[in-house]
Parts: C-alpha cells; structure tokens; sequence
C-alpha cells in the first residue's frame, strides 16, 4: 500500500480523499492555491504545499507544478478527486511517467471514454442502445450542421465533445436558435477544453438520468454497485441525487448493471467510472457517456452498499484485488444527497460569496455531510459554488426525506446566500416525493419556490429587536459619556475646592 | 409605550411594533401580539429568539440598503425604519417605498456575454436585461420591475464588478 | 401519532429526541434552565420553554414545573432522555396523572426493576443467573453488614438501592476499608436518590460489561437488539461502547438476548429498556441490573441495526405495534462510540469549563456526532460532563477502530480541556485493539495516556509564533502612533507656515 | 538573526528559535530548523499552522501562567520568555524554573471531603492531598512534585471556589 497520496484538488472532495487516506493509515498531502491556504482540507490533510495563484490556471490545473510538489514530497500516488485535472488523460500520464500512480483509470482509458465519440462506439459495439446524435468536428460548415439538426429534429443538445459536466452545453429548442448556439458551444468547448468539437444529440422526452457506478481492478474484475438517480438538475447541472431510484426495478437494475459492467469490462477499465444512461418513461435506456472517475454523488452508494468507495479506489490502484464479488454487494435502504452551493435563490441562483458567519452542520442517525467548509471559512469566487454535500439515509424513501427534511431544517449556515431553502421546497414537494419526475421536472416546476417566504416574519421582528438592542447599547454609550464627563467636573470642582 | 417601526423587503411594506413592560418584551406584527426573548450567541450577529416559545435562530448584519437578516435558512435584505423616521420621509416627499428599482447591477463579477435591450425600451418584469458570465456559467439578469431604459452602462465582452450599475431606467 | 412531545432533558439527548420528534412531523418543545438559554437544545427544538435557575433541583428535576409547562404549551406526551427523572417513577405516574403519555415504561415497571433487589428477585425466577449480593437496609447495624461482607467475600462492590450510573457506587478491597466505606456509600445514597439502603455485591475477577437493548410493545411483542459492550469504564463511568462485543459469539447472543427478552417479558415491561451482564472470562453471565430508559450508548446499536430506537420509543409510547419481529433484526458490521467529556486528562479527569472557541466535528462517511454543544458555548459546571458522543460504524471492528483513529484526530475543539486525548490513546492501545480488556482495563492500564505528548512540539513552535506576532502588531500599532504624532506636528508646522 | 525564546511546561525547559529572512520564518526546536506557515483562522486565538508542510491546527490564549495552547487535541499551559527576559531572570535570581509548584489549587469548585496530609508532612510527586467532591464525584487531589507541607488552607466540608489554593508548600 502506498505510504503518502498527494490529492490534486481542493474543497470538500479534498476532505474526502484526506479521510479515505486517513482511515488507511496513509499520509495524505494536499496541495493549494494562495486562496485555501486556510480551507479545510489545508487544515486537516497530514502535510499541504502551495502551487501558485487562486486562478486554476494558475494552481489546480498546472499538472506540472502538481508532479514536482508530489515528488518532492515523497507522494506515491496522485488522487485527482473529481473536475479540474481528473479526466486530463495528459496528466495521468505525466504521473505515471513521473513514476507515481495516478489513482483512476489507465491514461488511455480517460481519453476514450472521455471522448463521447469513441464512448458511443464502445457502447454501440457492447450492444448497449445510444441516444441518437452525432459528432461535429470544428471547421465544418454551418449549413452541414444544421443539416444534420434536422436530420436528429428538434430539440436537441449540443455538448462539447471533450467536455462533462455540464459545461458548454446547450438545449436547442427550435430550428431558428440553432446557427448561433452552435457558435456559442464551440466556442465555449474551445475556451474550456481547448476543443472546438461538439456533439449533436436528440433531446429525449421526459427522460431520467440514471448512472450506474462500476468498480474494476487490475486482476480483470468488473462489477457495479447499482444506480443513482440524478435527474434533479438545473442547467445540466445536477443538485439532488439518490440510490436506489424509484425508476428502477430489479430486472431493469440488472440490465443497466450488466450494461455499464459489460462495457467497462470491454475497455478494460480500471478503478472507479460511472456509466450515464438516460431512462425514458417506457424503461427503455440509452447509453449517455462515461465519466471516468469519482462522481460528486459517490457517498448515496456508499451509504446504501456500506462500501467505502474512495478507500476501494486507493487499494485497486496500488494493485490490490477487489475485496468481493457482485454477489456480495448488497445495498440496504435509501440515501439521498442535497448539493449545498453558495447559490442565491433571490438571484436567480447566481454564485454567491463573503464570509461564513454562523455554520453548524446538521448530525446525528442517519445523516452525513461531507463539506470543505467551516465556521469563519471566505467562500470566494475563484471556484464552484460546492459547499457541502448533505446525505441522509433511512430505511426507505420515505424515511430518507423525512431525515433530510430534519437535517435542512437543522442546518445553520448564516452569512452567504445558499440554494437549503431550494432544497427545502423540493423535499416538500409533492411530485418530487411521488418520485414522478424526470430531468425536466425543474423546468417544468419553475414556480418551486413561490411562497416560501417562512422565514420573513422571524426576519422582520429579529431586525426590530436588533434594532432596539443597537438603540440600547448606544444609550448605555452616551451615559457612561455623561457619567465620565460628569466625574470630570466633579474632579475639578474638588481639586478646585482643596486650593 | 408601543413602539413602531416601518420595514420594507421585496417592494413590500411592513409594520412592527416593539412594547417593553418590566423584563417582558412584546412584538406585534399584523395585530397579533407576542412575547419575545432575544440572546446574542456570539460576538457577532448571531442570535436565538423565542417568539411565544417558539425558537429560532437568525443573524443580523448592516447593509447598505439596512439589514441583511438570515432566518429559515433565507437571505432578507430589508430597510428598517422607526416610525418617525418613516413619517419624515414621506412627509418630506420621499416616495412610499425607501428603494424603488432604479437600476440593474450585477449581482456578482463576472463578464457582460450580450446585450439584450436597448435605451429608450420598456421592459416588463421578468424580461432579460443582459447575460452575464460569472463561475463558468451564463446566466440572465432580468428586470425586476416595469421601467424605460434610460442607459446601458456597460458594453458586450466588458468585465464587471459585483454591485456595478449595468443599466439605468427612467 | 402525538402531535407535540415535551423534552424533559439538556444537552445532547435533548438534541437526540428533537431530531427523532421533527423526523416524526412531531413539534418538539424542550424545557431549560437559565444556564440553558442558548443550548443546541433550545436553538434546534420547535419550542423551549424557562423552568427556572441552573442547579438541577431548581429546574430539571422539578417535576411539577415540568409537567405545567407540558400541559400549558399542549404537549401530549414527554420524553424524559436518560438521567434527571428518566427513572423516577413518581414523575412517569404525576405525567400520567395529567394526561399525557410518559414516553418510557409504566410508572410501576420502574419502580421495580429500578429496585436492585426486586430485579435481581425477577432475574431469579425467570431462572437468570444472577450475581451473589445482598441488600442492606439503612439503620442496620454496621456488624451485620460486615458479617454479610465477609459472607459474599472481597472484593466487592456497595450500591445504592435506588440508584444508577454508578453513582454512589464502591468497590472496597479490603475487610478494613469496609465500615467507613459503607458509612459514605449509605449517606451518599441518601442524598442522592433519598433512600441509604444499599446493596452489598460480590466482585467478579476481570467482568465484561455487556448489555442488551430491548424493546416492548403494548400488544405483547419483546424482543432483543443484541448486546453492547461497556467494559471501558472509569469509576463506574462508560467511556466506550460498542457493538457487537469481541466476547459475544452467536450462541451467547441468543443466550443473553433470550434471557433479557424473559426477563422483559415476565415483568411485562414496556418500551425501550436495557438489561445489564457481567459476563467472566468463561462466557459465564450474571444477571446485573435494569436500566429503564434509553441508554447513553444506544447509537452504536442504531447504527449496526439500521434502526431508530427513540422514533421507535415514541411509537411505541403512542400504541403502534413492532413493525418487525425478532427474526426481521439483522446486525450489519461495527459500531464503537467515545464519549467526549469536559474532562482534563492532566488533572486527573476533573471537569473542565469554559467557553468552547473552536469547534468543528468530524464528519464523512461511517461518523455519526450526536453532540449537545457549538463554537462558542460556554461549558458550566452545573451539569454532566457529556459534550458530545463520537459514534463510528465500519464493516468489521478493525474498519470501525481506523475510522474512530480518523475521527479522533479530525475533532476540534479548543478552549477547553476535553478527554479527546484519552480516547486517541485508548483506540492506539494494542490490548484494546486485540479486544482483550474487561471493566479492570482502565485500572490496569493506568499508564495509558504516558508519552502522549504529540502536540508538544506544536504548541512551543506556536506559542513563539503567536508572541512574534503580537510583538509585530504593537510594534505596527506604536509605528502607527509615532506616524500620527508626525502628521499632527507636519500640520502645526503647516498651519505656521500659512501665517 | 535568530532570536530565542526560552518556554517551560510540566517542570521542563525548552527552547526555541525563530529567524525571518525576507518572506520566510522558520525555527528551531532541538537543533532542528524547520519552515513555518502561519495563518489565523479567525477572528480569535484560533491558527493553521504548517511546519515544514506538516499542517496542524492550533489555538493560543493568553494564561495566568504565560500561553494556554491547545494543539492535536491535547492542552498545554506554557510560560514563554524572550531569551533576553529569561537571563535577566536568572541572573536576578529568580531560579532555573519560572513556576515552582508552591502550592495546590483547586481544579473546579467543589466541596472538600477529606484532607489526607499534615502540616510539616514530606509529600511525594503522585501522592493523595485531598479528596474533593465536584460534579457528583470524588476526586483526589495529587502532589504535582516533592515538598514539605506548610499550611492547609481549608478543612473537611469546606466548599471551594475554582483555583483557590488548598495547601502550600515551603
């Protein structure tokens, strides 16, 4: 086993590799930029070293700085966490060349799977149905692309062929918006993924987005660990997830398993990747594309199997066998993850920033929170809006949005505008619990928030009282002013008098 | 004695009276009297209250506008006027609401992407004003209120700062 | 279900029924004292509502406030947490005598089995071994009891009759130290649960203390939850428990667990309630006592079981069946809680207050915090030492040992003394490791905590940083000062310049 | 230029150096140099610290005695000098050790139950003083080092307050 991992990456995720490390006796280093000298992970990683300025571009995403401060450090292995240089098969291979393990899938594997060209290939030679779409390279005319457009119909995505995540995508409705958002999304693919290339694809109804998390290690075990439901998103990004997902039966939950293992299998993966399907409403699926390292949404397997995802990705990295068979995987109850972002629901949910005045994690059965925050934290604008991820679990759905609403509820986090009280009006809402919802069920529910207006009234008397109380202390200012002053006097006047 | 104090939040007028008798502190708030107990949790704004047993808690930080309050696990900026104060103001003509919307300003830095109105226009609340690029994402700033566009203070490609004017209406 | 409970406790437990009560859609109103105002309790509960001064006797202990603020607020039924009145059954008769529903067993079901003798005389006619003892009534003389002494042999153990949780508890080695012993166990009894008879108890060579939960319905179904092991003491005071214990194999369980069941069953015993053993070195089990409420350690039993025990106290209390029966209990994995005392190692465990000025709780995946405090409570010395319990679940004992290590080291809290570094040294113990302890652990190994001085290093190189740092800040405030007096004496220059 | 500082905790010495060189501090703890980071996490005593990369959190207070540091968990009660402070303190006399244990204090309030030693009695580091009651316990009060008993400043039954001296030694 390795003895010191350096995790290349920042915020809660950092947290989490440094746990996982923890946990197996493992020295964990952290590297950070100018703007986390003080985060959580800095102050809980065994060792940190700086590398550069707040930009990414500066710091997180200059793989060269990261190696050196690795072997400079003594690292053996380099966990990448999720975004930033994760799915960068350059830098997977930089590491290994630098003779450290990049702890994620072989080099090779990031840019196949990573391109969704090559992924669809895989999947459509693995026998796996795929949304129908097509590639769309940069230099080719507006006129092609459009023709092919209309070839798919409307609406459709286009997406960044080298992109995830969300990034530079875009949903196109009608024929007319098409020339300029196709503009619009290679240029974007550019500036993000230094790509032009986009993808076109068809747009499906109402569909469910359900990924399937895969584990293989060296020794040619493949296996998976069930879905997670994500279809709770807003512009492609997604805020909720849960596993299991209503949606998904046993029989469906072994065909989609057997899908991504199969294909997995067929790469020759290794470590951890999760395979995205869309769901339509017959339970008909269709390959996605495959993300080729840890999701966000890891910790709702993690609860519903027991299974420690991160220390699984340690140990099939430094060549160990995977500890059980399919069999053996058993997933008990539900678990449920709201995504906590420094989000402004007032703002039409933009990014929010400034100092963490009040924050206490809520706790207790059932409930974990992985965050990268703290009481007195300065969540600037540098990075992405993640805070905190808070998973609860509980014997069945019901039981796990009952805990979640209770943990919401218990959250104290004053100072920044967040997105609790959006996740607040979605555990209480009554299509989101029947579970008919699909990923288009934010755009569909625009109106989610309307009314949730609880806290206005404790607002408006807390500020009279604190008016009141300011009022008071000045008062009790001005007549120790009085009092010092009257003392003055009386001090001159004796003074006088002993004269 | 009642004391009365004038709030506004979200275009909204609200009254709340404050009544001290002995150790006992009262609000009123739409007619309904109750009793309330505050205490200060740390150095800073953050509170516990007891409204007629009923726990919260909230923290309270000056504004610019007034008071920016967290409750519920809400944000409310709110302008917090006594009574008095409030009479002065409209007395001395200052308008029924302490702030109407005159202005758009971006809610964060970021990179103005397009322009979606121009000057002289009317727009309707809801309707984009402008997109902005902040946090690798484009998002739409919208008008609040009915208004004419009076000026567009930024161009296309510019960088913002957070709180920057973007545009001006009559 | 009730629709209001009344929380007749503080601090953590407090918090713990709250957070069961608003997963229940149930609104909590919690009780406190003056001392009590900002607790987590008050701040998280639905409603709270003064009882009066600080001590105990003035406020949590007095019965009659209680039950009026229960009645005046609409609570229908309190729960008395663990301690304070959890086991008087003067208080569950006077709730029930004003309408509401006593969240715990029936008001004579307590009286019994809180009696030390009459349980021990249940425990032998359901035919449950028991441990050689004998009561001792107060006004006997003090020959008698020696003569009784000598009887069942030393060591031994004197109890108070009425009591619990180890208070008022004596161990005595030797015939010699006996009568003034006795003397001090008799009056303390006295003071404390206002009866001196106490009970005289052999002392078996090297015990585990091992307890098993159970729970009883209205309708007629007990079962058992398996055992906890509470062996980590300091004088007579838990300090680690755990479930399963390394000592109970499958057959024991069903041993143990079968005859606590009995025991619940033959009393016709209702709710939630906890069956103490002493179990030897040759698996031989002897019946201990009975606690009659909800145990300080009862997560660790939730967290192997999957279950709620306090949602399931109040359904129970409210008339709702067992939704499952013995046979539907499954133990998956690990589970080990420390509790985190306001204790100071250094100066021999006394209790420690002050203001907590730093506190972040570990978090992440298999750690659970039920805590009753925050960043910026002030400690008192008028209650239990109880911060916080650290509870830790992993697939097996080694997993959840190198999670609570991790949790350990991840805790801050500062400004106070805390047995945090107690507990570091127990979880790195290799006797404690290998499982191999019994209640005497803590006796023998008084050593434990020698060489634990980590943090020595840290806090010199620290302390010189901190007083060069304030040595720049009064030398940049006297720069400042100096600058000032400049200025003012370049403007008086100026002003005569101008004339 | 390195400057020292003399520090003592539990009867011990220790000194550490400290140099700066433009932006960069680093010390010296048994002939050991090490480069240090520092950064205050708040508003209070509270501090991150890295050593050579090696992170840790820490908070210092200012104490009766000197520092109250509290470091991987564990509390710390140290007296920190200047190099410069501790010579002259030597050379006026003041002993090798700033704080000699002269008397026994109490831990908490409480109530003494019994007193175990008399005056003129040698005691020995580790033996029984006293036996306090406090939070519902019996806790013994343990000589801290060897000594001669002087005075015994409180009898059986006697509630005390935290911190006040119970016995002194010559």
């Amino acid at each position: 086993m390795f003895k010191k991992i350096l995790v290349a990456n920042r915020g809660e995720i950092a947290v989490r590799v440094i746990r996982a490390c923890r946990e197996l006796g493992i020295t964990s280093a952290v590297v950070f930029s100018e703007a986390d000298r003080k985060s959580l992970a800095v102050r809980l990683a065994d060792e940190a070293y700086p590398i550069g300025a707040p930009p990414v571009k500066e710091s997180y995403l200059v793989a060269e700085k990261i190696i050196e401060m690795a072997k400079k450090c003594g690292a053996e292995a380099i966990h990448p966490g999720y975004g930033l240089l994760s799915e960068n098969s350059a830098f997977a291979q930089q590491v290994q060349q630098g003779g450290m393990v990049f702890i994620g899938p072989k080099a090779a594997d990031i840019r196949i799977l990573g391109d969704k060209v090559e992924a669809r290939r895989l999947a459509k030679e693995a026998g796996i149905p795929i949304v129908p779409g097509v590639e769309f390279p940069s230099g080719r005319s507006e006129a092609d692309a459009l023709g092919e457009a209309e070839k798919l119909g409307f609406p459709l995505l286009i997406k960044a062929k080298a992109g995830g995540g969300g990034k530079g995508m875009r949903q196109i409705e009608r024929k007319e918006d098409f020339p300029s958002a196709l503009k619009l999304a290679s240029s974007e693919a550019r500036s993000y993924f230094g790509d032009g290339s986009v993808y076109l694809e068809k747009y499906l109804h109402r569909p469910r987005h359900i990924e399937i998390q895969v584990l293989a290690d060296a020794h040619g075990n493949c296996i998976h660990l069930g879905e997670r439901e994500c279809s709770i998103q807003r512009r492609h990004q997604k805020l909720l997830e849960e596993s299991p997902s209503v949606a998904v039966d046993a029989s469906l939950r072994q065909k989609l398993g057997g899908a991504a293992a199969a294909l997995a299998q067929k790469a020759g993966y290794l470590n951890a990747g999760t395979v995205e399907f869309l769901v339509d409403e017959k339970k008909n699926f269709y390959f996605l594309e495959v993300n080729t390292r840890l999701q966000v949404e890891h910790p709702v397997t993690e609860m519903v199997t027991g299974l420690d995802l991160v220390a699984l990705q340690i140990k099939i990295a430094a060549g160990e066998r995977l500890p059980f068979a399919q069999g053996d995987v058993k997933w008990n109850g539900w678990a449920i993850e709201c995504r906590i972002n420094a989000e402004d629901p007032a703002q039409n949910f933009f990014p929010s920033s400034g100092k963490i005045d009040v924050y206490r994690e809520p706790a207790g059965p059932g409930v974990r929170v992985d965050s990268g925050v703290y009481q007195g934290w300065e969540v600037g604008l540098f990075y992405d809006s993640l805070l905190a991820k808070l998973i609860c679990w509980g014997p069945d759905r019901a039981g796990a949005l009952a805990r979640m609403r209770r943990a919401l509820e218990e959250f104290r986090l004053f100072g920044i505008a967040t997105n609790i009280p959006f996740h607040k009006a979605l555990v209480n809402h009554p299509r989101f619990f029947s579970g008919d919802f699909s990923t288009f069920f934010l755009e569909e529910e625009k109106g989610i928030m309307d009314g949730s207006e609880a806290g206005l009234e404790v607002a408006l008397i807390g500020s009279v009282l604190y008016k009141e109380l300011k009022r008071g202390e000045s008062r009790l200012r001005q007549a120790a002013a009085t009092l010092a002053s009257q003392w003055k006097g009386e001090a001159r006047r004796a003074a006088l008098r002993q004269w | 004695m009642v004391k009365v104090y004038h709030l506004e939040f979200g275009g909204q007028s609200y009254e709340v009276g404050v009544e001290k008798a002995g150790s006992k502190t009262s609000v009123t708030v739409d007619g309904k009297k109750r009793f309330v107990d505050l205490a200060r949790l740390n150095g800073s704004g953050a509170f516990s209250i007891l409204l007629d047993g009923r726990s919260f808690d909230l923290e309270v930080k000056e504004s610019e506008k007034g008071l920016l309050v967290f409750a519920l696990g809400q944000q409310f900026d709110l302008i917090v006027e006594e009574e008095r104060a409030y009479r002065a103001r409209l007395a001395s003509g200052g308008g029924k609401t302490a702030a109407r919307e005159k202005e758009a300003r971006a809610p964060m830095p970021g990179l103005i992407v397009k322009i979606e109105v121009a000057v002289g226009q009317v727009v309707e609340p809801g309707q984009g004003l402008l997109i902005m690029e902040a946090m690798k994402m484009e998002n739409e700033i919208k008008a609040k209120g009915t208004g004419k566009v009076k000026e567009i203070k930024v161009a296309e490609r510019q960088p913002v700062e957070q709180n920057q004017v973007l545009i001006t209406f009559e």
